[in-house]
C-alpha cells in the first residue's frame, strides 16, 4: 500500500536541491533581474540573509515589490541603491515606527528612486493573477474613490466590465522573475513547510520564475510524506534551498524566534541618519561574508548600552 | 512546545515570550487607552466579523474584550498572521505575530484580502497620518506627492475600507496636523459630500486619545463624547477643522466598568495600552 | 500565555451551529434559491445526504454550478426538475463512464434543462472572482481557440486588456447563494477540517451567501484550537453544522470510506432508463425520511444479486 | 491510520483499499495498456510537471513508471485529489482519491488549475469522445450542439490544454467514431492549419490501444508505430481521416522491457491496465 524500498531508491536519484546561500544566489539571481518579490510580512518570516547576500552580490533589481507589508527587506536593498523602481504597498515597522530610509529617498528633491503608489489588495491580485496566467486583475469597487489611480495611472487603468458595461479599475498580472521566501524547514528536493503563517508566500511560489528559499533546517523527505497537508511549498516550484540559522534575524520566524526588538530598534537608531545606516550596513550586510559572520556580530553587539540609551 | 522548537538566540527571543515595552508598569490606572478600547469595544456587534491590519493593539483588545463580554460571537481577523479568533493572552504589538496562529484557523493572507475585499467583514479597523472632517484617511504622503514632506508606509488595505460595513478609526494621539480639513492623498475614502446613504458603508467611528466621535448625515465628523477629565476646548484646539458638536450637554465618555478593567489588564498585564498612546 | 478558563466560558457562551439536516436545511436554503454549488469532486467528499435532503424538500435552484467536476449529486438535482439551468464544466463517473440522467436531459429534442457549456478553469477563476468581490475574471490565453466562447457567448465574453489593448476572454463573477459542503470534522461554531482533499471547497465556503456544512462527527473547539493550520473552514463562513453518519454516501469521504462501487454501479444500471431512475430515487432519495433510513435501505440491498448481474 | 479513523461501512469500502475491477487477474501477459503505458513514459523528460485530469490511471502509471526509470525528477500533479508526487501503490482509477494523498503535497484543486493555466506545467494528458487530424479533442456534444446524439461530460480542463508545453492524448479504444476528421466540438484546441510554429504548445502524441502518433510540421496527425500484433490496415480502417505514415518501414512499438512489467505489475497488481483498454 505505501511506498516500498524501490521507490526510496528512485528517491535517492533525485537531484538535491540544497546549495549553499551564497550559491543558490549566485546561481539563480541574475546580475540584473527584472523584478523582486520577498516573503514574508512586516517583522516576520523575511528571508533576510537572502536579501543580504543579494546586496553583497550586488545583484540589481528594475522593480521591487513592496508588498504587502515589507519592512527590513525593502529598506537594505532601497539604501543599497540596487532597486531603480519600487511599488509600495506598505512600508514601515509596526510599533516601531516609520520606515528611516524609505522616508529619506522618498522625501528627498531629487528623484533618485521611483516610487509606483500602490496598495496591498491589488498588489495581491495581480500577483494571483501573475499565477493564473490571467493578463490582468479587475479590482473590487471602492478604489476609484482614492487618490492612487490618478498617483499612479499606469498601474490602476480602467477597463469596462463586459457583463455589465460599468467602468472598473484593473492591474496588471505580476509574474516576480524572482521570489526570495523562507520556510521553517524543507525536505531536500524543496518541499517546504511553514511552521505558523503562510503569509504570501505560497501564492508567490507558484506565480514566480526562480523561487530561492532559505529554510532553518532539513528534514527528511519521509516526514514531509507523513503529513502532506503540512507542506506549503511544493519543491517543484523551488530552485533552490539554503538551509541557514536565524536566517529571518531580525525578523521573525514562526516558532523557532521572535523578532529581536533591541536590534531592530538599533536598526531604527542607526538608520534615522544617512551615515548611520551606511555604517549598519558594513557592520551588518555587505561586512559580515556570511551569515555565520553576521549572527557573531549581532551576538557580540553590546546590547546593555543600547538599550541604555533609551 | 514542539520537539522541533529551537534554541532561543538569547533571553526574550522566543516567540511566544514577549518583550516588556521600556516604562511598562502594572497598568492599574485607567488611561486613554482603555476608555478607547472600551469605547471600540461597545461599538462592535454580537456576530460581527473584524479584520484589522497593522500595529493593531488596541482594536484587538478592544475586539477581545468585546467577545469577552457582549459580543461572544464576533469573529476576529488578525491581519498579517492570518489568525481567526487569536486567544493570545497577553495581547501583542505585531500583526504578523506567531502569537496571533493560538486561534481558530490560519488563513493566508491572500485569503484575508479576499474576505476583507469580497465583503465578508463588518468591521475594518483604519488610521492614519491625517485624517479629514469626511473621514478620508491618508497613509500615503504629507504635502505634494513628489516629493512628499512626509513619507507614509503606503496605502496597505486601507483603499477597501468600504468593503466592510462599517470603519472603525483609531489614532494614537489628537493634533492639527493629524486632524486636517482635507488629507493631501486619500489612502481610505470617507463620506462622499453631501447626504449619506443610509446603506452605504464608510466611516463610522473615530476615537481618539481625546475624544470619541461620529459622522453626522452629511457625512461631516461629529464630537460624540470627551473622555474623562477632557476639556472641549482641548479638542477644539487640537482638530483642524470646525468638528460638529452634539446638542445639549456634551457627554463624558463612558470609563471602563471594574470587569472592563480586569479582562483589559489580563490581556494586556505589561500595560501597553497605557503606553502606546501618549 | 495561552487561553484560560475565563475564555472557556466566553466560547460557552457563543451560539452553536449545530443542527438537524432537514432543520438546517429549511432554514438556510430558500424554497427557489438563485444558484447553488455543491462541494467535493467526481467520487469524492460530496455532501450527497444535503443533497438529499434538499430534494425531499422539493428546493428548487436558479442555476447549478457542476464545476468544476460534478456526479451523482448533479444527476439526482438534475433527475428531480428542481434546476433550471446547468453550468457544465464536467458531469460524469470517470472509470464508471457517463451521467445517465445528464446525457437524457441532453440529448432530448425538447429544451427541458437550460445547458451552459463552460469549463472547469473558467467556472474556478469566475467563483474565486466572486470571492473577492471582483466584476469578472479575464481568461488566460487558449480558450478563444476552443467551440465554448460561440456556444455560451453570455458566458464567455470579450474584454479589451487596458494594459496591451489585446482582446481577452473573460466570465463574470459567481457568488452562489447557496453551498453545500462535506468536512470530515468540525466544532460547533463550524470550524470544519478536511482530512483530505480540499477540493474547491475552501474557496467555496470563502465565496458563498449561505455555506451549510456536513460532518461525519463533531470535535471540540479545545481540539481545533490545538491545531489551526488544520481548520479547512473558519466557523464564521458557516451558517448550520449538520453531523450525519456516511453522509457522502456512495461518494467518498476522505480517510473515513472509500467510494461504494457497487452501489454507484448499481446506481448507473438504474439510471440508464426512466423508470430505473424514478425507483431509485423512490428508493433512496425521497423515500427514506433521513440519511439514517437511507444507510439502512443501503445496508439491506442485496449486494451478491447486483454483481451477479455484471 | 489516526484514532478518529471510522469503522467502514463494510469489506471493500476501507478509503485505503480498492475493490478489485471484475475480471481483474495477474497481469502476466504484456496487454495494450502496458505499452501505451511505456510508451507515455518514454515520452515525459526528466524534470518535467505533469498534471492529469479524471480518470487518470494510465497517465499516472505511466509517469510513476517514467519517475522510477528515467526520470526521477519528474513531478507529478494528480488531479482533482491536488496530490503532488504520489507513491500510492497499486495505483487507483480515481483522481480525486484519498489514495493519491499519499503524497508528498497536498494542494487545492484551485491551486492545480493555476499551476496548469499559469502556464507552470510541462505536460498535459487529455482524450476525448472525438479526436480529430489536427488534434483537436471534443469533450463536450457529438452532432449537432443542441440537442446532441451524444453528451460528454464537458470539456473539463481540457480548454486549457496549451498552457502545457505538451499534451499527450490517449485514448482506450481506437475507431472511426472516435478518430473524425473534424471535431463535432473543440473542447482543447489542436494544431492551426498552416505550418507549426515551433515554440507553440499543442498535442505532441496520441497514444491508443492499435498504435503511437506524432503531428507533423503542418500539424497533421502521423503515425508513428505499430503496438505488436497490429497491422497497418486495422489501424488505418479505424481511423476516420488520411493518417500520415512514416517514411520507410513502419517500427513496431518497443514492447515494455522486463524490468517495466515488473514495475507495472507492482504498480497494478490487479491488471487494471489490461482490463480497461479493450
Amino acid at each position: 500500500m505505501l511506498h516500498n524500498v524501490t521507490d526510496s531508491q528512485a528517491a535517492a536519484e533525485r537531484t538535491p536541491k540544497v546549495m549553499e546561500l551564497a550559491e543558490a544566489i549566485a546561481a539563480f539571481v541574475p546580475a540584473h533581474a527584472e523584478s523582486l518579490w520577498v516573503g514574508g510580512m512586516h517583522m516576520h518570516n523575511v528571508p533576510m540573509a537572502l536579501v543580504r547576500e543579494c546586496i553583497r552580490q550586488g545583484k540589481r533589481f528594475e522593480t521591487f515589490y513592496a508588498g504587502p507589508s515589507s519592512s527590513l527587506a525593502a529598506e537594505l536593498l532601497i539604501g543599497s541603491g540596487l532597486v531603480e523602481q519600487v511599488v509600495v504597498g506598505y512600508i514601515g515597522f509596526e510599533h516601531f515606527g516609520l520606515a528611516p530610509v524609505f522616508r529619506r529617498a522618498a522625501e528627498r528633491p531629487e528623484d533618485s528612486l521611483k516610487i509606483i503608489e500602490a496598495d496591498s489588495g491589488s498588489l495581491t491580485l495581480a500577483l494571483q493573477a501573475g499565477a493564473w496566467g490571467q493578463p490582468f486583475a479587475p479590482l473590487p469597487r471602492g478604489l476609484a474613490e482614492t487618490s492612487l489611480p490618478l498617483a499612479s495611472p499606469n498601474f490602476y487603468k480602467s477597463v469596462t466590465d463586459p457583463f455589465t458595461g460599468i467602468a472598473t479599475l484593473a492591474v496588471k498580472a505580476i509574474r516576480p522573475s524572482v521570489a526570495l521566501i523562507h520556510c521553517q524547514q524543507a525536505d531536500q528536493f524543496g518541499n517546504g513547510i511553514f511552521k505558523g503563517s503562510f503569509f504570501v508566500d505560497r501564492l508567490l511560489a507558484m506565480a514566480s520564475d526562480n523561487v530561492i528559499m532559505q529554510v532553518e533546517g532539513l528534514l527528511d523527505n519521509a516526514q514531509v510524506i507523513k503529513y502532506p497537508q503540512q507542506t506549503g511549498v511544493p519543491g517543484f516550484r523551488v530552485s533552490a534551498v539554503a538551509p541557514v540559522n536565524f536566517g529571518c534575524h531580525p525578523t521573525s520566524s514562526h516558532r523557532y524566534y521572535n523578532f529581536d526588538d533591541v536590534h531592530l530598534r538599533l536598526y531604527m537608531q542607526a538608520a534615522s541618519t544617512e551615515e548611520g545606516f551606511a555604517s549598519y550596513m558594513k557592520q551588518y550586510v555587505t561586512g559580515p561574508d556570511d551569515q555565520e559572520e553576521y549572527m557573531r556580530r549581532v551576538q557580540n553587539q553590546d546590547w546593555s548600552s543600547i538599550q541604555e540609551e533609551e | 512546545m514542539s520537539d522541533d522548537y529551537k534554541p532561543v538566540l538569547r533571553a526574550g527571543s522566543d516567540p511566544l515570550v514577549f518583550f516588556n515595552y521600556p516604562g511598562a508598569d502594572e497598568g492599574s490606572a485607567i488611561a486613554p487607552g482603555h476608555i478607547m478600547a472600551a469605547a471600540i469595544a461597545h461599538a462592535l456587534r454580537d456576530g460581527e466579523v473584524v479584520v484589522m491590519g497593522a500595529n493593531p493593539l488596541l482594536p484587538l483588545a478592544a475586539s477581545r474584550l468585546a467577545q469577552l463580554t457582549h459580543a461572544p460571537n464576533l469573529t476576529i481577523l488578525t491581519g498579517a498572521s492570518g489568525g481567526v479568533n487569536t486567544l493570545v493572552e497577553p495581547l501583542v504589538p505585531s500583526s504578523g505575530d506567531y502569537a496571533n496562529l493560538i486561534a481558530e484557523a490560519v488563513l493566508t493572507f491572500p485569503e484575508i484580502l479576499m474576505l476583507q475585499m469580497g465583503g465578508k467583514t463588518d468591521i475594518f479597523f483604519a488610521g492614519g497620518l491625517q485624517i479629514d472632517r469626511r473621514g478620508n484617511c491618508n497613509l500615503a504622503t504629507v504635502g505634494k506627492h513628489t516629493p512628499p514632506t512626509l513619507r507614509g508606509p503606503g496605502s496597505a488595505g486601507l483603499p477597501w475600507a468600504q468593503s466592510s460595513r462599517r470603519t472603525l478609526l483609531y489614532t494614537t494621539s489628537h493634533h492639527k496636523r493629524l486632524f486636517v480639513p482635507q488629507v493631501d492623498f486619500v489612502s481610505a475614502p470617507g463620506w462622499p459630500a453631501g447626504s449619506r446613504d443610509p446603506a452605504a458603508s464608510g466611516p463610522a467611528l473615530v476615537v481618539t486619545p481625546l475624544a470619541l466621535m461620529d459622522f453626522s448625515d452629511e457625512g461631516l465628523m461629529r464630537l460624540v463624547s470627551l473622555h474623562s477629565g477632557v476639556r472641549l476646548e482641548s479638542v477644539v484646539a487640537a482638530t483642524g477643522f470646525d468638528l460638529l458638536l452634539p446638542e445639549g450637554d456634551i457627554p463624558v465618555t463612558p470609563q471602563p466598568t471594574e470587569q472592563e478593567m480586569r479582562i483589559m489588564r489580563r490581556l494586556d498585564p505589561d500595560g501597553l495600552l497605557a503606553i502606546v498612546l501618549q
